[in-house]
């Protein structure tokens, strides 16, 4: 049963199951994570059969559940946790940004931190306040941290398997509106690089960048486009931290124009800084400046508006002929 | 459809207020200690069984309690259950996008609610809906976040009932600093804040604690221990009762039987007393049960099994309050299949104003992001606005 | 006395007291900020004058502080919080980022907080850790606050004057090493409009544009650059939530050519959106990338290296050559 | 220097260690409530006036306790206050960027230093110098944040000391995680997690006494309540006593003179040995005083008195360890003249050994940001040594 196809949700599963069979030392933490599997099943079944020692729901805390995780990794441990939905990650923030992201440059190297958090963000699923936003530009900005976020079930397996191998803490966002999307899983590939972007779609005209949720959205974008005749080359970057620029530099002097896409509100989302820094690499090669589609400045609106706040085809769309038009 | 047209029966100043509100100082100004707690005692004035027990300490905070606020408590509470088994219905009829269900803590939520002064400020977490009824909140306004047309949106000045928090525990601190400003006002009224279980292990919640008491600010947290944080029993958030985490802080708390109406309307007004009485903060623990699930998505057989909930329904709030009622002849049968018919009508009347509720403007996204206006909210609203109107370009050809 | 030279931390001082006489709503809150007049004193003498219901130590607890704030904004008053170093801010950022920022909008308009967080932030002092970051970023992609940070006594004072006046909440962002530079304060100017830019320095071949402590240094820049016969105008932003892109624009259609200077990290740093957006602005009129010199992609360095760290004379003239040799 | 060497003769693996070290058991065994506290009760086996009190439940953690240990104890104070005086001598010459003094408070951290066992893991803030000395940590080693040239950087396995922690509170959770982690491995040791007075404040203290109440983890939490944080008072944190605050999340809590020795070390151990037979959490309130300013920045005049020192100044705990060796003959002149000499010795070395310590290279900015490289850092790095060329080119011509 080398290859399978799973939802996104049971790939992180799987991932999670394989790592605590192969190492011992991994723990999975977080609030309902055990008997009920999580609010969306990624954990469903773990504590079952690893019992609640490996498997733990904590106190409904997150400072807490990040502070207990950081001991735990002094002590030899690789606890991945779960922050349970993508607005409720800020009681943690501190332990995040003044603790996990720089403990091994207090000690000079001498502490590692092998902890991955687990962020299911993002909206598309017509959810209340603070369980749909997508927060990673905080996260990117810390040094420290690397930040990832799977677009697909396999990425989601391999890049899960990755973060838990690192020794630097990692921050997995997952693409919750995708966890139910399937595709095909080999658990005996060999996986690229965490921080390597993929070229998932090859064209000539225009580069979608994007990651996590936004993927699958770029390549709807690239076939209506193709429709029109357009050639459009799509990047998956999966990291966010960091930002695989040569991969985007080597598309962008191809197609010499470039749209970033993410849900997250546009101003200092990461997409400046794709747009900063790509400009300064490629400045004779852009024929038009590189745009961005994603969230507005306000706060992630009641789900009745969701549609007309998030990036969608037509947005997408537009921005690509903007573009082309330059 | 108001609740005030409905619930206008109902003395609003708070239930038995008439009662002896007075004498309880002397031995509660002890202050922190006053309440030794080595086991836990539950407050209780109504067996399940509707018997009418008595209490040397808090009888007298419902001392006055006329047949007919009896009558207006079993009706906030059966009007309240009703309103919220209409929202879980029309979740599951695609109105609401979740509804999180009270079902089991109406004698909390209206005991507490009812112990209330209208100047009093309540700071509820995103379950106090029976709370919210208590002071005279539409019911409709609570809907609107769980259809998902806004993220709350009443004014919580019009009647002292802030908006639901739902990032668990925040709201505590919200309700100290309204209570430290209540104590510069001079002003006698009181906070209320409430919270879960789940929510006590939260920072916050205790650092809500020490300023409370440092400042000796003026607020009752009422914690309702429903038994679950979701999954998640008590005893994942403490090995002690949870009324004992005060004490520590330099405050009493209280165990108090959150399925007695009587004892949580009794304990609540003698934790307002202290507070507007300058003795500040009190934790009262509401011992209730989360008699459903969590919200609509949450399916609590994964976690827990019947014999619990079959053990909590033979101690429902409304079903105790009712055997009282009749056995002292506090309502006859007409009251109560008037309150039948009443009930039907509130279900019809939400079952229509959630329909009837319009989805907003796209533009709605860019409002009251700021008071005063933000450059780019302006641009991207301009942005916005042009990108809608090349579509209206095109289907103009 | 209407005008007179002080100190920038003197100016915020006595801008406070101006608050606190004219408005009885006026509240200052934080560790330290009483008798000790904070470990700056900037509120040096506040407490003594106005006493402990107005001027208020509170507990050790960042949250506490910001979260108690809001539920006296809800009461009606107007509290201006310190948080003691830029570093400790990130206990609150959970109160900042999912209350503060957002019960206006959770209102539907009917909530308002005229919260203000002054933070005392940057390098230069040689601090230890936590005392010397520059975090404006993680509150600039926020919606629902603004961020400013005055760079001179005379703004300090108006900008405070503005923040307490305004009914949203303001990060305040004080430029700890600038606290003892002294500038002309007059109490009875006319102030700008708060999110506003100035040009601090008149130029036509390069536009430098920074805020904070590093609009100093721009000047310095300037100045060398000067001796060299190169004309560098300097725009002192004054506010990083919103920015006010219609001044740099103006700036950059004349001079096509914008260096950004933050001590903040370049990566995601305000700069990346300076950078963007100006070069969607002006993708015509930029004969150079939009450069960027601010702090590497690591913690803030203990003190003997800030040097290194920071950006200095040496480093802006760097990227101004850069620039210009396109 | 080494302090291995400096600290030869005294006993590393805990002193008073023959004590008898069972026994307190059943008496405990009743957890949270064994420790009734209506007033505050401070255990003190030591006056100030150096005579031995008795006391029934502590004496026997330190019943076996040697003349040589004794001096040890002495020896470790006098030596560490030696240290912290040159540290504060050294700021003064500019040598150092900021000193964080231990003055008063030699006693709580020497004490409850030396009750642990080697394998036991300690969680500091940035004041635990003495516990550091105990530890076998190098003192230049805490000297190199101070100077600047570094955040820490000593390897917390080394003497299982962790790092300074400058976040106030932070360090309580990774204790908490560290002892869950202990649990989980089945070892016999335990952690003990340092803080102040005014970190009690913080929500992070309070969700570390939740998780480790909750999961039982081998913990002690050692409060040393000097009276101050900064400026303020220890009234603006608690209206209670701060070991009352660990009945209320289930577990004793109680509190010691901070200024004896020998009752820091008996309740450390007692605590210790709780949490090494399996009955978790223990709560230590050091009643101590910070005799100095809060680091050299600060300006304590400004906000108290000289009464207060000078009351405190009666309790020194040196002085009174002094006055029971010399009176219960434990201690010639000899031992006070070589202890002399050898504080002469360790202050000169301290000094050497500062003004010995190299900048660091300036790329070390770009080291162990990330254990497994990160491009952007490499990136930044390369940039950085390009642009260093540029000048060497300049120099160069
Ligand atoms: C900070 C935060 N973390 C997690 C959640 C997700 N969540 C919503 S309700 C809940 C359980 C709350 O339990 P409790 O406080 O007992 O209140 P109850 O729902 O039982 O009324 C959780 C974990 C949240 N809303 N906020
Ligand atoms: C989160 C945080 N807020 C503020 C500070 C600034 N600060 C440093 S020490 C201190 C007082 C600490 O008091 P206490 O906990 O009693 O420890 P002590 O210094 O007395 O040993 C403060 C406010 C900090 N380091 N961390
Ligand atoms: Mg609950
Ligand atoms: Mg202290």
């Amino acid at each position: 049963m080398a290859a399978e196809k799973m939802a996104l949700a049971k790939a992180i599963n799987e991932s999670l199951r394989r790592a605590l069979e192969t190492d011992p030392k991994v723990l999975i933490m977080g609030e309902d994570v055990g008997k009920l599997g999580g609010v969306f099943r990624v954990t469903d079944g773990l504590q079952k059969d690893f019992g609640e020692s490996r498997v733990i729901d904590t106190p409904l805390a997150e400072s807490g559940i990040v502070g207990t995780a950081i001991g735990l990794a002094l002590r030899g441990y690789r606890p991945v946790v779960e922050i349970q939905f993508d607005g409720f990650v800020f009681p943690a923030y501190d332990q995040i940004v003044t603790q996990l992201a720089k403990m091994h440059a207090r000690s000079l190297g001498k502490v590692k931190l092998p902890v991955v958090v687990r962020i299911p963000y993002g909206g598309g699923i017509g959810a209340v306040e603070h369980h749909s936003e997508s927060p990673e530009a905080l996260f990117a900005h810390v040094a420290g941290l690397k930040v990832v976020s799977p677009s697909n079930a396999s990425d989601a397996y391999w890049m899960m398997q990755q973060a838990i191998q690192s020794d630097d803490p990692v921050i997995y966002f997952e693409p919750k509106r995708r966890y139910w999307d399937k595709a095909e899983v080999s658990t005996e590939a060999i996986p690229d690089p965490l921080h390597k972007a993929k070229v998932a779609r090859e064209g000539t005209d225009l580069t979608l960048a994007a990651y996590g949720p936004m993927v699958k959205l770029c390549h709807e974008v690239a076939a209506a486009a193709a429709e029109e005749g357009k050639s459009l080359e799509v990047l998956d970057l999966r990291s966010v931290s960091p930002i695989d620029f040569d991969s985007i530099q080597a598309s962008v002097e191809k197609t010499r124009r470039l749209v970033v896409v993410h849900e997250a509100p546009v101003f200092l989302g990461s997409g400046a800084e794709i747009a900063a820094r790509i400009t300064e690499r490629c400045f004779y090669h852009l024929e038009a400046p590189v745009l961005r589609v994603g969230g507005y400045h306000a706060p992630y609106p009641p789900a009745r508006l969701e549609e007309a706040y998030l990036p969608d085809l037509d947005r997408v769309l537009d921005a690509v002929d903007r573009s082309l038009a330059y | 459809m108001t609740v005030e047209s409905t619930a206008a029966h109902t003395p609003r100043r708070s239930a038995g207020s008439k009662a002896g509100a007075t004498g309880a100082k002397s031995k509660r100004s002890t202050g922190a200690n006053a309440r030794k707690s080595a086991d836990p005692e539950l407050v209780q004035l109504l067996t399940p069984e509707g018997k009418r027990v008595k209490n040397a300490e808090y009888d007298k905070y419902v001392a006055g309690i006329t047949s007919e606020e009896l009558r207006g408590l079993y009706r906030d509470m059966v009007l309240t259950r009703r309103f919220d088994a209409e929202a879980t219905a029309l979740q599951r009829q695609g109105e609401l996008g979740l509804w999180a269900s009270l079902l089991g803590q109406e004698a909390a939520q209206i005991g507490s609610g009812r112990a209330l002064n209208d100047d009093d400020y309540v700071f509820p977490t995103y379950r106090e809906h029976g709370v919210a009824w208590c002071r005279g909140v539409d019911p409709t306004n609570l809907l609107g976040m769980f259809r998902g047309v806004n993220n709350g949106g009443w004014d919580p000045n019009s009647n002292n009932f802030h908006l639901y928090t739902i990032v668990i525990g925040s709201q505590t601190l919200h309700a100290t600093g309204y209570a430290m400003g209540i104590a510069k006002d001079g002003a006698d009224s009181a906070v209320i804040a409430y919270f879960g279980d789940g929510a006590s292990s939260q920072g916050d919640v205790a650092e809500s604690f020490t300023f409370s008491a440092v400042y000796n600010a003026p607020v009752v947290f009422f914690c309702q221990n429903n038994q679950w944080a979701i999954s998640e029993p008590t005893e994942k958030q403490t090995r002690v009762p949870l009324y004992q985490r005060a004490q520590g802080f330099g405050f009493p708390g209280v165990r108090v039987d959150g399925n007695d109406v009587l004892a949580c309307l009794a304990v609540t007004k003698w934790a307002l007393e202290r507070a507007r009485g300058g003795e500040g903060p009190t934790l009262v623990e509401a011992f209730t049960y989360r008699m459903g699930a969590h919200t609509t998505s949450d399916d609590p057989t994964r976690y827990r099994g019947d014999e619990e909930r079959l053990a909590w329904e033979a101690k429902d709030p409304i079903l105790r309050l009712r055997r009282y009622l009749e056995a002292a002849n506090h309502a006859d049968e007409g009251f109560f299949a008037e309150l039948e018919a009443e009930s039907e009508t509130l279900g019809k009347r939400v079952r229509e104003a959630v329909r009837a509720m319009p989805d907003p403007d796209h533009y709605a996204i860019f409002e009251n992001v700021y008071a005063d206006g933000h450059a780019l909210v302006d641009e991207e609203r301009a942005q916005f606005a042009a990108y809608q109107a090349s579509f209206a370009d095109v289907e103009g050809v």
